[in-house]
């Protein structure tokens, strides 16, 4: 058995041969050594996240015409860990009126609730995560999702403070309110692969879904921006008037869990809107050539992902609630709703024509749904407009 | 195909309705236009199902059915539902639709479509008439009814219960319907709300059908349990009957006997028989002609419909000779209700109230003929009853609308344009509503050889003779005579003779939308008899053949045979009718005034204190009731329910004995001893009346618990 | 491996738990809270039986539950709304205090 | 049941990773409590009145509405699972239930509950 | 004893505890947080039944959607954070000893019935749970209607409840 070609396989079967050798029952082994991976797993996704840290200072600070952390280490590549150290030695301050529980529960649950997802991303061919036989995935990912909005409101309700509650509330409207549109593209890949396994999803993406599907793409990006409550939805945290929202009574550590929380969850999005629309780790067959290479592949899409967030998120300014839940209400989500039911009779209609006109077939009606959706949004807005600031005349070329 | 069409009849009026209610209800022309058009869809569909009926040879019934909802029951787990139209259907579909076809049409012109909103017309009250300019002086002309369309959903989903009633095979389903009409005439009898006579016609009519309801739905449970399903076909099979007629019940009666009355209870509240009678002449609050007409033709006729179809199990454990006592109990209520209304009906004014007794009566008469078991007589009365009733009742409406013309023009709305003693001389002026009353009328009075109601009539007087039920038959002649008598009052006072007012000289004839339905059920009134005239009638018999009697005889297992001629009953009903009719004639060809009427006997006006003693009996002790639980509750403090339930109602039983020994018992027997009885109740029951959500559950689940262990102990264990 | 016994106690166990807090909280939302716990214990119930019942492919169970699923989001949606009409118009929570529907 | 033993021990592991975190953080931090610093945070600016702030209906109203959706769409998912193989009739129905959702998402623009304020 | 009885047990009991603590627990945030670690024990009771379809959706229904509401709502109704006054009413004690019946109640009927010992049928390995119940959901030949039923139920709740709790008229 090649060490290179499965490495993790590997190393499963040596741990199993010592713990079995050990007089360990079957069973227990296995559990122990899943526990022993996904331990792994985890921990090397909270060094990524710290990376991820550093990431996004360099990068916001490049989009700011800044240069960002360059004094600790090699183009500042110390920072983060500086920063942990500091995060750790922290006071931790419990405000006076708190509910001590749930107070301290909030960041444990937020943290968790971005780790639990990487248990249905599948990471390369080999190693399937668990979702080799979990046909939920899809699913699984907006349940962790709805931990995630228990642990803001928690936070929010449980610190005793007037910003951190209308914090919270904010961000849990809307996070509750992108998740309609969320769950309704979801259910166009599911479409496709027919079943909700991510691993089938991946493995049916002969074509990216994206070409199938752009307009369902987009949403899911867009809802993921508001579900990551990041700029310019991150109503929940607008510094300028709630200082930080429902994090503002935290500090150390537990501050730390809500922002690597956040950095994490919005690589994980990246990573899943690459899996649901980009083929996650396929790229052309060189996944299959050595699962590392296909981990660096998702890692690599999750990346563009992830920085395609940032971009926005330091590009655009934040947009105002009502503007935001408007936004969601009456736009995105009845865009998802038709854009299902497109996808659902094209799929039916077109289903049995030769491959190439099916892709086509699909990417056309997205197009014309997008085209025909931004129209009617253009003319109601442009009446709105009239109605607030009477009649326009919108010369051409402005 | 026709099993289909069949399916489909009831629905457009139930579609009508939802369509009224939820969009049209704005604009009146739309909404009539779906009523009528949706009678007439279920009027066609009817013909032609009727149609097909009566082509089909030995024709024996069209039926289909669906499971509906599994039950635990083996071997078939299911609970079916679905159409039957034997023949019994087939005749009844006929005439329903028509009538009701022709109420829709009738309605648009009753509710004065087309004329002006009213002056001062509120919703809930009829309309009082608009002013309008024209060409200089200005009249009163009828307003348009401010509900108009409302009137029309109500119309169409009564319609709907109607047909569903017909066309269902079930108990089930024709209960549904059944019920839907009583809703039905509920709201239409309150349909101007605005009255509080009519509110409380309304509430008596629901009370007092309810009463029958509930001891039909008891008779429904109870065949369910015994026989475990509901469908006729499979009810009246030969074995089933048998079952049922041999095992024993309450009181010593067979089950089927005992079923039967259960059922035949709910006819009773249903087509108002004797002790539940009360309800239908204040029913005529309604809007006049229409809810009235469905409180003559269709709806009740309903109530004899259902005990014809029950007949096979009325008749269960029947063996020719010697009425069981179920059969005994219809007879005799039947023959006393066609009477007793009869007599009613002579000292009655209201030119409506007259037509209610009259429908009381009439039905009386088929009921007593199932009674005597003579099945087609009854179902072929109930056909020709319909079609001339329906055409009375019209015409009596286009009476009252031509004297409403009359009372809008001289302005004084003080006199009653229902009020017999105001018309007169009516035959002048409304030509056709004139004539077809008068052929309503002869044909209700029976009058010989031509008229339908002659040949039906005769049928049941003849089964009475010739199966020997004297008594029976001397009553009913009796009744009939009296029918004849009033009916021909009713002409006199109304058509014949110079116009006692002003109003009735004034009065018009009506729009065409009223008159096409009278004439054209002036025509089966008359043609339908002929049908079915008996083979051995001498001349006539024979030249037609009975083709009704062929025809519904085969909806059950044998064709009844046809009885034997006898000359007693031919004589009976011409002297009766011919006899009637003079005296009427004679008696009131030149009564002026109320005055002068010598059958104003209070005794009969009164209606025999009916409501009054209902009064005295059952709605005061309720308004004790209720009076004292509201009171009581009024300054009662917070009470903790169960707690104190315990408490006081182990008090309440002491001192309920107290008092039953300290108090002088001929205090008791004088004073009002179910009041006190009510006052107690209220005074224990209040403790649970808290209003507590909380309070509710826990007593629910106290007798839940206790019912379940009761069931466990007794029952299971 | 489990028997089917357990499930149904502990659904019975949770759904007296529920009606407990149905009878005797004061605030309406907690009776509410209650209810949940009722209807869940009942899911239980369909889950198990369709794990339990003689051929698993046959889904009624679940269909039931997920039925019910929509049935509890319908009865917390209507619910709540009630209790906060009553809240804006008589300023209560309380259950007891709502007690106008005498007669 | 295999598969979820895993996501269990995911469950698990994603617990005592930030509660360890957390925990070590606690150990190390120094801990000098004084009423200053547990005073609730309003940019230096001292607390006024209670901390509770009047509740906007409006955010009950959201989480109302998507309540409902929620349940909708999920119930799509089995639906949209089989929706290949089960052809044209599924599809339908799909689309008139979805066409339901839409009426209700219309109901509640028309009645201006997505209004904010 | 094997693992999978200890791990039904665990469950059962946490989920037991919590759901005590939801209608004992004085303050109502905390009684709806404890609701929503009942519902994610009821969750896990699923996922040891296999019923993973229905672990995920009572996840994502319950606590992603109800809880959060019922969150809302308390903060709605009420006029500060802390609750005062008791939180039971007068006859709580009543309702326990009602509660109680009705477990030993039921208790006592399902003791009675056979089918209390049996045990599960072996999962069938490569079923697929979730397309059969889109099956069942979607064939004329299973449960289309009580599927487009539940969602005209659905939005007939939404319109009730909008229009109870917040018609602006």
């Amino acid at each position: 058995m090649d060490f290179w070609k499965d490495p993790l396989k590997v190393a499963a079967d040596w741990l199993m041969g010592i713990f079995t050798g050990w007089g360990m029952p079957e069973i227990a082994a296995q559990i122990l050594i899943g526990f022993l991976g996904i331990l792994l797993l985890i921990s090397l996704l909270m060094v990524l996240d710290i990376f991820l840290v550093w990431v996004e200072r360099k990068v916001v600070s490049r989009f700011q015409d800044r240069i960002g952390p360059n004094r600790v280490g090699p183009f500042g590549l110390i920072q983060p860990f500086a920063d942990i150290i500091k995060l750790l030695i922290k006071e931790d301050i419990t405000p006076g009126g708190a509910d001590r529980t749930v107070y301290n529960l909030a960041p444990i649950l937020s943290m968790m609730s971005v780790l639990i997802l990487w248990a249905v991303v599948p990471l390369a061919p080999a190693i399937l995560g668990v979702d080799a036989d979990l046909n939920i995935g899809a699913l699984y990912i907006i349940a962790a999702g709805a931990i995630g909005t228990l642990s803001i409101i928690m936070a929010g309700w449980a610190s005793n403070n007037k910003y951190s509650l209308i914090g919270a509330f904010r961000e849990v409207a809307v996070m509750l309110s992108f998740e309609i549109p969320m769950l309704t593209v979801m259910l166009i890949p599911t479409i496709f692969a027919g079943s909700m396994g991510i691993v089938k999803i991946v493995n049916s993406q002969d074509t990216w879904y994206f070409f199938l599907a752009p307009l369902a793409a987009l949403i899911f990006f867009i809802a993921a921006i508001a579900e990551l409550g990041r700029a310019p939805f991150d109503m929940g945290e607008a510094e300028s008037e709630l200082v930080s929202g429902y994090n503002i009574e935290y500090s150390g550590m537990k501050f730390g869990m809500f922002y690597a929380g956040e950095l994490l969850h919005a690589f994980t999005f990246g990573g899943f809107w690459a899996i649901l629309f980009f083929g996650g780790y396929r790229f052309f067959g060189l996944e299959l050539v050595n699962p590392l290479l296909a981990i660096a592949i998702l890692f690599f899409k999750a990346f563009i992902g992830y920085w395609l967030i940032m971009w926005v998120r330091y590009t655009l300014l934040r947009i105002r609630i009502d503007h935001m839940l408007a936004f969601n209400w009456k736009f995105l989500t009845p865009v998802a709703f038709v854009l299902l039911m497109v996808t659902a009779l094209m799929n039916a209609l077109l289903s049995g024509l030769p491959g190439w006109l099916y892709v086509s077939g699909m990417f056309l009606s997205n197009v014309l749904l997008t085209w025909g959706a931004l129209e009617i949004a253009r003319h109601y807005s442009r009446g709105e407009r009239e109605k607030v600031e009477g009649k326009q005349v919108v010369e051409v070329g402005h | 195909m026709e099993t289909t069409l069949i399916w489909l009849i009831p629905l457009p009026p139930a579609l009508a309705f939802f369509l009224i209610v939820l969009f049209t209800n704005k604009s009146k022309m739309l909404s009539h236009t779906i009523g009528v058009g949706a009678a007439a869809l279920s009027w066609l569909g009817s013909m032609y199902v009727f149609y097909k009926a009566i082509t089909t040879e030995h024709f024996s019934g069209f039926a289909s059915s669906i499971p509906w909802l599994p039950t635990g029951l083996t071997p078939d787990k299911w609970f079916h539902i679905g159409v039957l139209i034997d023949p019994l259907g087939a005749a009844v579909l006929f005439f329903v639709s028509i009538t009701i076809f022709m109420i829709f049409l009738y309605s648009v012109g009753y509710q004065n479509f087309g004329q002006p909103d009213g002056d001062h017309d509120r919703a809930g009250l009829p309309p009082h008439g608009a002013t309008v300019e024209e060409h200089g002086h200005k009249h009163v002309v009828p307003s348009v009814e401010p509900m108009y369309s409302r009137f029309f959903a109500f119309l169409g989903l009564f319609a709907f219960g109607m047909y569903v009633l017909v066309v269902s095979d079930n108990l089930l389903t024709m209960f549904v319907g059944w019920e839907i009409m009583g809703l039905c005439s509920y709201l239409l009898i309150g349909f101007w709300y605005g009255k509080p006579s009519a509110r409380n016609a309304a509430v008596k009519a629901f009370m007092t059908t309810r009463i029958g309801d509930v001891f039909m739905l008891l008779g429904i449970s109870y065949l369910y349990s015994v026989t475990g399903t509901l469908t006729f076909r499979e009810i009246f099979t030969e074995e089933t009957l048998h079952m049922l007629a041999e095992s024993t019940t309450f009181f010593g009666m067979t089950v089927s006997g005992f079923i039967a009355l259960l059922l035949f209870i709910g006819t009773v509240g249903k087509s108002a028989q004797f002790p539940l009678h009360v309800w239908l002449p204040d029913a005529m609050e309604g809007p006049t002609p229409v809810s009235a007409m469905i409180h003559a033709a269709t709806m009740v006729s309903a109530g004899v419909y259902a005990v014809i179809r029950m007949f096979p199990l009325l008749t269960a454990d029947y063996t020719g000779h010697g009425l069981t006592t179920t059969m005994s109990i219809v007879a005799f209520i039947g023959a006393f209700t066609a009477l007793f209304a009869a007599t009613i009906a002579v000292a009655q004014n209201d030119i409506k109230r007259v037509l209610a007794y009259s429908t009381i009566s009439q039905l009386g008469f088929m009921i007593a003929a199932l009674g005597i078991s003579a099945y087609i007589a009854a179902a072929f009365h109930l056909v020709t009853h319909a079609f001339f009733k329906a055409l009375l009742f019209l015409g009596s409406g286009s009476v009252i609308h031509g004297m409403e013309h009359g009372v809008l023009h001289t302005g004084n709305h003080d006199v009653d344009p229902q009020d017999m003693y105001n018309m007169g001389g009516l035959r002048k002026k409304m030509p056709i509503t004139f004539w077809t009353f008068l052929i309503g009328g002869f044909a209700l009075s029976g009058f010989p050889l031509i008229t339908a109601g002659f040949w039906s009539k005769d049928e049941i007087l003849a089964d009475a003779w010739a199966h020997g039920h004297t008594a029976v038959f001397w009553t009913l002649a009796f009744a009939a005579l009296l029918t004849a008598f009033y009916t021909m009052r009713q002409i006199t006072l109304t058509f014949l003779g110079e116009p006692r007012t002003k109003e009735a000289e004034h009065a018009q004839e009506t729009p065409w939308t009223m008159t096409t339905p009278l004439v054209v059920l002036s025509v089966f009134a008359v043609t339908f008899g002929w049908v079915g005239i008996p083979e051995h009638f001498p001349v006539l018999g024979g030249l037609v053949p009975n083709w009704f009697h062929d025809f519904v005889g085969h909806t059950l297992h044998e064709v009844p045979e046809a009885v034997e001629f006898s000359i007693v009953p031919l004589l009976t009903s011409l002297g009766v009718a011919l006899g009637g009719l003079f005296f009427g004639w004679l008696a009131y060809r030149n009564v002026n005034s109320v005055s002068e009427d010598r059958l104003q006997i209070p005794f009969l006006k009164n209606k025999y204190y009916f409501d009054e003693i209902y009064d005295t009996v059952f709605v005061k002790p309720i308004y004790w009731f209720a009076e004292n639980i509201v009171y009581k509750l009024m300054d009662q403090q917070v009470i903790n329910g169960i707690l104190h339930l315990f408490g006081p109602a182990t008090d309440g039983v002491g001192s309920f004995i107290r008092n039953k020994f300290d108090l002088p018992f001929i205090n008791r027997l004088i004073g009002d001893g179910s009041a006190d009885v009510t006052y107690w109740f209220g005074g224990k029951l209040r403790a649970v009346q808290t209003g507590r959500i909380q309070h509710y559950l826990m007593l629910a689940l106290v007798t839940f618990i206790v019912i379940g262990v009761v069931l466990y102990i007794f029952v299971l264990a | 491996m489990v028997p089917l016994s357990w499930y149904l106690i502990f659904a019975a166990a949770l759904f007296s738990i529920g009606l407990f807090g149905v009878l005797s909280r004061r605030n309406a939302v907690a009776i509410l809270l209650g209810i949940e716990l009722m209807l869940n214990s009942v899911n239980i119930n369909l889950a198990a039986f369709w794990r339990y019942g003689k051929d698993v492919t046959v889904m009624t169970g679940q269909v039931f539950a997920i039925i019910v699923f929509a049935v509890a989001a319908a009865e917390v949606a209507v619910g709540l709304a009630l209790v906060i009409s009553v809240y804006r118009r008589r300023n209560t929570v309380v259950a007891d205090e709502i007690n106008m529907m005498k007669w | 049941m295999s598969q979820w033993i895993y996501i269990g021990l995911f469950f698990i592991v994603g617990l005592i990773i930030p509660v360890g975190a957390i925990v070590v953080a606690w150990i190390l931090g120094p801990k000098k409590p004084n009423p200053i610093k547990m005073t609730t945070y309003e940019c230096g600016v001292e607390t006024v009145g209670e901390s509770w702030v009047q509740f906007k209906a409006q955010y009950y109203i959201f989480a109302l509405v998507f309540l409902v959706f929620d349940v909708e769409t999920v119930f799509l998912f089995p639906w949209a699972v089989k929706l290949g193989s089960l052809g044209m009739f599924a599809v339908i129905e799909g689309i008139i239930f979805i066409l339901i959702l839409i009426a209700g998402l219309v109901y509640t623009w028309r009645k201006g509950m997505l209004e904010w304020a | 004893m094997t693992g999978e009885q200890i791990t039904f047990l665990a469950v059962a009991l946490f989920t037991l505890g919590s759901g005590f603590m939801v209608v004992t627990s004085g303050n109502l945030v905390h009684a709806a947080l404890w609701l929503v670690s009942t519902l994610f024990g009821v969750a896990v009771t699923y996922a040891v039944l296999d019923a993973s379809f229905l672990a995920v959706v009572q996840v994502v229904v319950y606590i992603g959607a109800i809880a959060i509401l019922f969150i809302f709502a308390v903060m709605l109704t009420r006029k500060d954070m802390r609750d005062q006054g008791p939180q039971m009413n007068k006859n709580w004690w009543f309702g326990a000893l009602l509660a109680v019946l009705t477990f030993a109640g039921l208790f006592f009927l399902l003791q009675g019935w056979d089918g209390m010992s049996r045990t599960a049928a072996v999962y069938p390995s490569n079923f697929d749970a979730v397309s059969e119940l889109g099956n069942a959901l979607t064939s004329p030949a299973g449960y289309v209607l009580p599927f487009e039923v539940a969602s005209v139920l659905l939005v007939a709740a939404l319109v009730g409840a909008v229009y109870v709790a917040f018609n602006r008229k």
